[in-house]
């Protein structure tokens, strides 16, 4: 199998020999650092124009066309107007958290980068306890909200900063349910050992109808924590402006943009792992020669393909649904969503401990 | 239900109305004193049921200033236009807005434009002009923009 | 029976968003749908119905004669003081005088397109014009003189 | 108004909806009572355009003040024109041409299309859903094309003289209005498969916005928003003008009294006027376009109401002539400025998401509030 392991283990080499360990893994930590943020930037510029065109092509409309062959470079056009733009500060704004909320926005979406596999041996840090480090970090992403609501002294931000508090709380624990029955199923909360149990197939076809709903649950529970249309009540622009970030002008704002994106792709870099086997090509039970040919596809293709695919899906959502309203969001998490996800957590623990799986 | 029978049954509890001859709906003109009482006969007695108020306006004469309801009975479709005559220099009519609740917009309208003052109007304050607007009512004929009039 | 509905409720309720979710999908992969005009790339192709208000012109000949008399009744017919007719007194050939126009003013920042001059005009000395790109970047050029200089009436025209 | 304080003295906070905001579609500007989500209390401010096209009308003669009603309610603009001419008709008493009155009729219904096109399209933009926008877009150019080849305008047509029409109708019209008819029928069920269908749409419209009917009454409600309270009030079957009277279309009411009952309200009319076009677009009747008329007009010393039934509602015109040529005094009964008042009512008690749908339903078009 064709693996990116003897590249980072070259680097890896090279460094020890130069340099003692401390400097060694300093450097280490410098250029990943310097991938991630790149790769931040590199997103940004990608999903932007994605969303742009996706939209655009679903409204009848030709999108960006104009920067660059067939609008490419549109997004840099965009991320230079938001450079040069003045970041204003409203006059009643508490400074410090207001200038801040943006920046943790971008902290916590880099943090999450941390455990997901990009490709086979290619991840910075195999954590043990992944899926858990996920759960948790994302988590504090509500705080940057809540901070830039609060700090904005705006009534619309900080209704918006509220709703998104009731919001992301409330679906963490659908998309925990729905994590849980694929770690039930794995018996690992390592997200490396998840892919591994997917050698044999992925767990969307191995784990029946039970995984499927568990599926379906995790793209609509994190469709709501990304804050993302249907359910961007956060954002709600015909009721709300722009919600928490009203009062966010220039490169702050882009941050929060960034940071929304990130977050997108990050939930779709789980969603891609846990059910569709990350980076592990299609496989077909024992089916060797079919495996193989499989094989021959880079394993970093495999799960970008997978990732945009959840990308496009929760894209397609957006740029088709009306937004709901805050009580029936709530009631849709409380009365179906989560009373579905423990129901089927049962079935899915039954099924681990019967062995009902393929 | 015809405008006859309207007519009479008016002119049977309000012998002071004058009704006008020769128009298109029947127009009638009412003592301001008397009109909140003849609101309510229209609205709420049998057989008459106007219920439907389509039209508060007013219109300065010069000499006085003129309301002008029209009104319409959603059942019968029978029409009626009730005018009232005011003193220009300190006009003032019964509010209907306990009658009829488009009344209440309608007559925060015709109070700003014209300095109608409504009595019993439980909100009567500036709807379209802006805050701090004072005296001069711009719908009456001796008001005078001087920047933004257009004279041809 | 209560559960049946609760099942009944959630699949109904998939189908319809599906169905959605169906149409704009279509739309994804249709592109020959597509309606947007790229405006100023097709202005040679863009052909404008010959009714079109743009703004009010006057049509002048190749002997640089046009149709106005200077009888006003466009500066009349004119609900916003758009046009402002400036006549003078010729002296035709026979030795009359004889009143013509000296300038006709327009005032395209006025213009509403309301029509009520072309059709006022007993004439036909004004028409409607179907340009429409009339951003400038100073005010003063939108007050425009419709009649040529040195132009004259035509013969015939009372 | 502007209070620094942004609460009562209840803790309930208080919002300034507009001028500027999303959801408004112009200039309303709506302060808000809110207990959380809740609304408590909503109190519309208006004024910020307003223009005192009364007041300017005062100076217009009776040819000119037709086009200033253009810009009262902008996307019914031609029906506007069509009172305002009908109440000068009926003044100096001009009988129009067979032909005009049925121009005047399809030109009529298809703004009325063109209208709930672009409010459908901005209803399902208040509830998030961005999409049916540009599809209704669609359907509405190719009516606005029309338009620009018969009027010579898109918006603001100001086709309609007193006494009949400025023009004869473009050749191509017929064919035209054919052909939108076909791609408005092929394109229908979209409509149902993106909004009316879908059940994030219906579950934030049903039950919300309860306006009953006695109480749509009082308020004045006309047009769509009244008969979703299941008040008969169509002026095209009450009070028939021009020749509706012989044309078969049926009155849509619903009786929810509910946003969706708007809602479906105006969609179901969107299929009447087809239906009307339809029946009339083959039956144009030869014959002059425009009776004569004098070069000016003076209507006889007297008052004259005329109404229509625009996209809104009951538009009513009352000119009050002192015999000159120009009005006395003119007023736009708007049907926008009754139908807003009733809001409040509406409101009250319910999210301040579901303000939004409700000013959706209302198709509030802010200057036809204002004028």
């Amino acid at each position: 199998m064709w693996s990116l392991a003897n590249i980072t283990n070259s680097i890896h080499e090279a460094l020890n020999n130069q340099f003692s360990a401390g400097w060694a893994l300093f450097f280490e930590m410098l250029m990943a650092g310097i991938a991630v943020i790149s790769l931040f930037a590199i997103l940004g510029l990608v999903l932007v124009l994605m969303e742009r065109k996706v939209s655009a092509w679903m409204q009848i409309r030709l999108g960006p066309n104009r920067v660059g062959p067939k609008g490419m470079l549109q997004s840099f056009a965009d991320t230079l107007k938001l450079l040069v733009k003045e970041g204003l500060t409203p006059g009643g704004a508490d400074k410090f958290l207001f200038n801040f909320a943006p920046v943790l926005a971008i902290i916590v979406a880099m943090l999450l980068m941390a455990p997901i596999a990009f490709a086979k041996d290619f991840q910075l840090w195999n954590l043990n306890i992944g899926v858990l480090y996920v759960s948790a970090i994302s988590s504090v992403s509500v705080i940057s909200i809540l901070m830039a609501g609060w700090a904005s002294n705006n009534k619309y931000s900080l209704m918006g900063a509220m709703r998104s508090g009731a919001q992301i709380v409330s679906y963490e624990l659908s998309a925990g349910l729905a994590i849980l029955s694929v770690v039930v199923l794995t018996g690992s909360l390592s997200l490396n050992d998840i892919i591994l149990s997917q050698q044999n197939g992925w767990w969307i076809f191995k784990g029946h109808l039970p995984v499927l709903i568990a599926f379906v649950l995790f793209m609509i529970a994190v469709t709501a924590e990304t804050n993302r249309a249907p359910f961007d009540l956060a954002e709600a622009e015909s009721e709300l402006t722009a919600g928490f970030h009203t009062e966010y002008s220039g490169m702050k704002f882009a941050l929060f943009f960034l940071a929304e994106y990130v977050n997108v792709f990050i939930v779709c870099c789980i969603g891609a792992t846990l059910f569709l086997g990350g980076w592990m090509p299609f496989h077909i039970g024992n089916w060797q020669q079919f495996n193989h040919i499989m094989d021959y596809i880079p394993s970093s293709i495999w799960f970008m393909g997978k990732t945009f695919f959840l990308i496009f899906l929760i894209m397609w959502f957006r740029w088709t649904f009306p937004r709901l309203r805050i009580d029936q969001l709530l009631t849709l998490e409380w009365k179906y969503l989560l009373p579905i996800g423990m129901i089927n957590l049962l079935v899915v623990a039954a099924m681990a401990i019967g062995g009902w799986h393929f | 239900m015809t405008d006859e029978w309207l007519q009479e049954t008016l002119l049977n509890s309000f012998p002071d109305l004058v009704f006008e001859p020769g128009t298109e709906w029947l127009q009638v003109t009412v003592q301001s004193q008397q009109w909140l009482p003849l609101a309510n006969t229209l609205r709420y007695k049998a057989d008459m049921d106007f219920d439907f108020l389509f039209c508060v306006t007013c219109i300065d004469w010069k000499t006085h200033l003129a309301m002008v309801y029209h009104l319409r009975c959603t059942t019968t479709q029978l029409h009626l236009v009730v005018k009232a005559t005011l003193n220009p220099l300190n006009p003032e009519i019964d509010s209907v807005t306990s009658i009829w609740k488009t009344a209440d917009f309608h007559e925060r309208e015709v109070y700003e434009m014209f300095g109608v003052n409504f009595k019993g109007h439980p909100d009567l304050r500036l709807l379209i002009l802006p805050d701090g607007w004072e005296g001069r009512n711009p719908l009456r004929k001796d008001f005078e923009d001087p920047i933004n009039m257009i004279r041809l | 029976m209560f559960i049946k509905n609760y099942f009944k409720e959630v699949f109904s309720a998939i189908r319809s968003l599906l169905k959605g979710m169906r149409r704009t999908g279509y739309y994804f992969t249709h592109h020959k749908e597509i309606i947007t005009q790229q405006y100023p790339d097709n202005r040679d192709t863009l052909n404008l119905p010959d009714r079109f208000k743009g703004e009010v012109v006057m049509p002048h000949d190749e002997k640089n004669e046009h149709r106005c008399t200077g009888c006003t009744a466009c500066e009349l017919a004119c609900p916003n003081g758009t046009i402002k007719v400036i006549t003078k007194f010729e002296i035709n050939a026979e030795g009359k005088k004889k009143k013509a126009i000296d300038k006709l003013v327009y005032h395209l920042e006025l213009c509403t397109m309301c029509n009520l001059c072309i059709v006022a005009c007993p004439s036909d000395a004004i028409v409607m014009a179907q340009t429409f790109e009339h951003s400038v970047f100073n005010r003063s050029q939108l007050t425009k003189i419709l009649n040529n200089p040195d132009s004259k009436i035509m013969e015939g025209i009372e | 108004m502007f209070e620094e304080i942004g609460t009562t003295t209840d803790g309930d906070l208080i919002i300034n909806v507009g001028p500027q905001h999303p959801a408004t579609h112009g200039v309303l500007h709506l302060v808000i009572t809110l207990n959380g989500e809740t609304i408590r209390k909503v109190e519309p401010h208006l004024g910020y355009i307003h223009r005192s096209i009364e007041k300017m009308c005062e100076s217009l003669t009776y040819r000119q003040f037709i086009y200033v009603t253009s810009r009262m309610d902008y996307l019914s603009s031609h029906i506007n024109n069509h009172a305002c001419a009908m109440c000068v008709e009926k003044g100096l008493q001009i009988e129009v041409p067979e032909r005009a009155k049925v121009i005047r009729i399809l030109l009529d219904e298809l703004t009325r299309i063109a209208s709930h096109e672009l409010w459908w399209g901005a209803m399902a933009m208040d509830l998030g859903a961005f999409t049916p926008f540009f599809h209704a877009f669609r359907e509405r150019e190719s009516i606005n094309d029309i338009m620009e080849e018969t009027c010579g305008a898109r918006l603001t047509m100001n086709f309609i003289v007193p006494g009949g029409l400025m023009a004869d109708i473009h050749p191509n019209f017929q064919k035209r209005v054919k052909d939108f008819i076909r791609l408005y029928k092929s394109k229908f069920e979209e409509y149902n498969e993106m909004v009316t269908g879908n059940v994030i749409f219906r579950n934030r419209m049903e039950g919300v916005g309860y306006l009953s009917k006695a109480d749509a009454i009082s308020f004045g409600c006309t047009g769509p928003t009244a008969r979703g309270s299941g008040v008969s009030c169509d002026v095209r079957k009450w009070f028939p003008y021009e020749g509706y009277e012989k044309i078969a279309f049926d009155e849509v009411i619903e009786t929810g009294g509910d946003s969706l009952s708007r809602y479906m309200v105006r969609v179901r009319e969107m299929n009447q006027s087809i239906r009307i076009i339809e029946q009339l677009i083959d039956a144009i009747p030869e014959g002059e376009y425009q009776a004569k008329t004098k070069a000016v007009l003076k209507l006889p010393k007297g008052e004259f109401y005329s109404r229509v039934e625009t996209a809104r509602g009951e538009f009513g015109v009352y000119i009050v002539s002192e015999g000159g040529t120009t009005p006395y005094r003119i007023k736009f009964r708007s049907p926008g400025f009754s139908n807003l008042s009733a809001l409040d009512q509406m409101a009250r008690g319910s999210k301040l998401g579901d303000l939004v749908a409700m000013m959706g339903t209302l198709d509030l078009v802010i200057p036809d509030i204002d004028r």
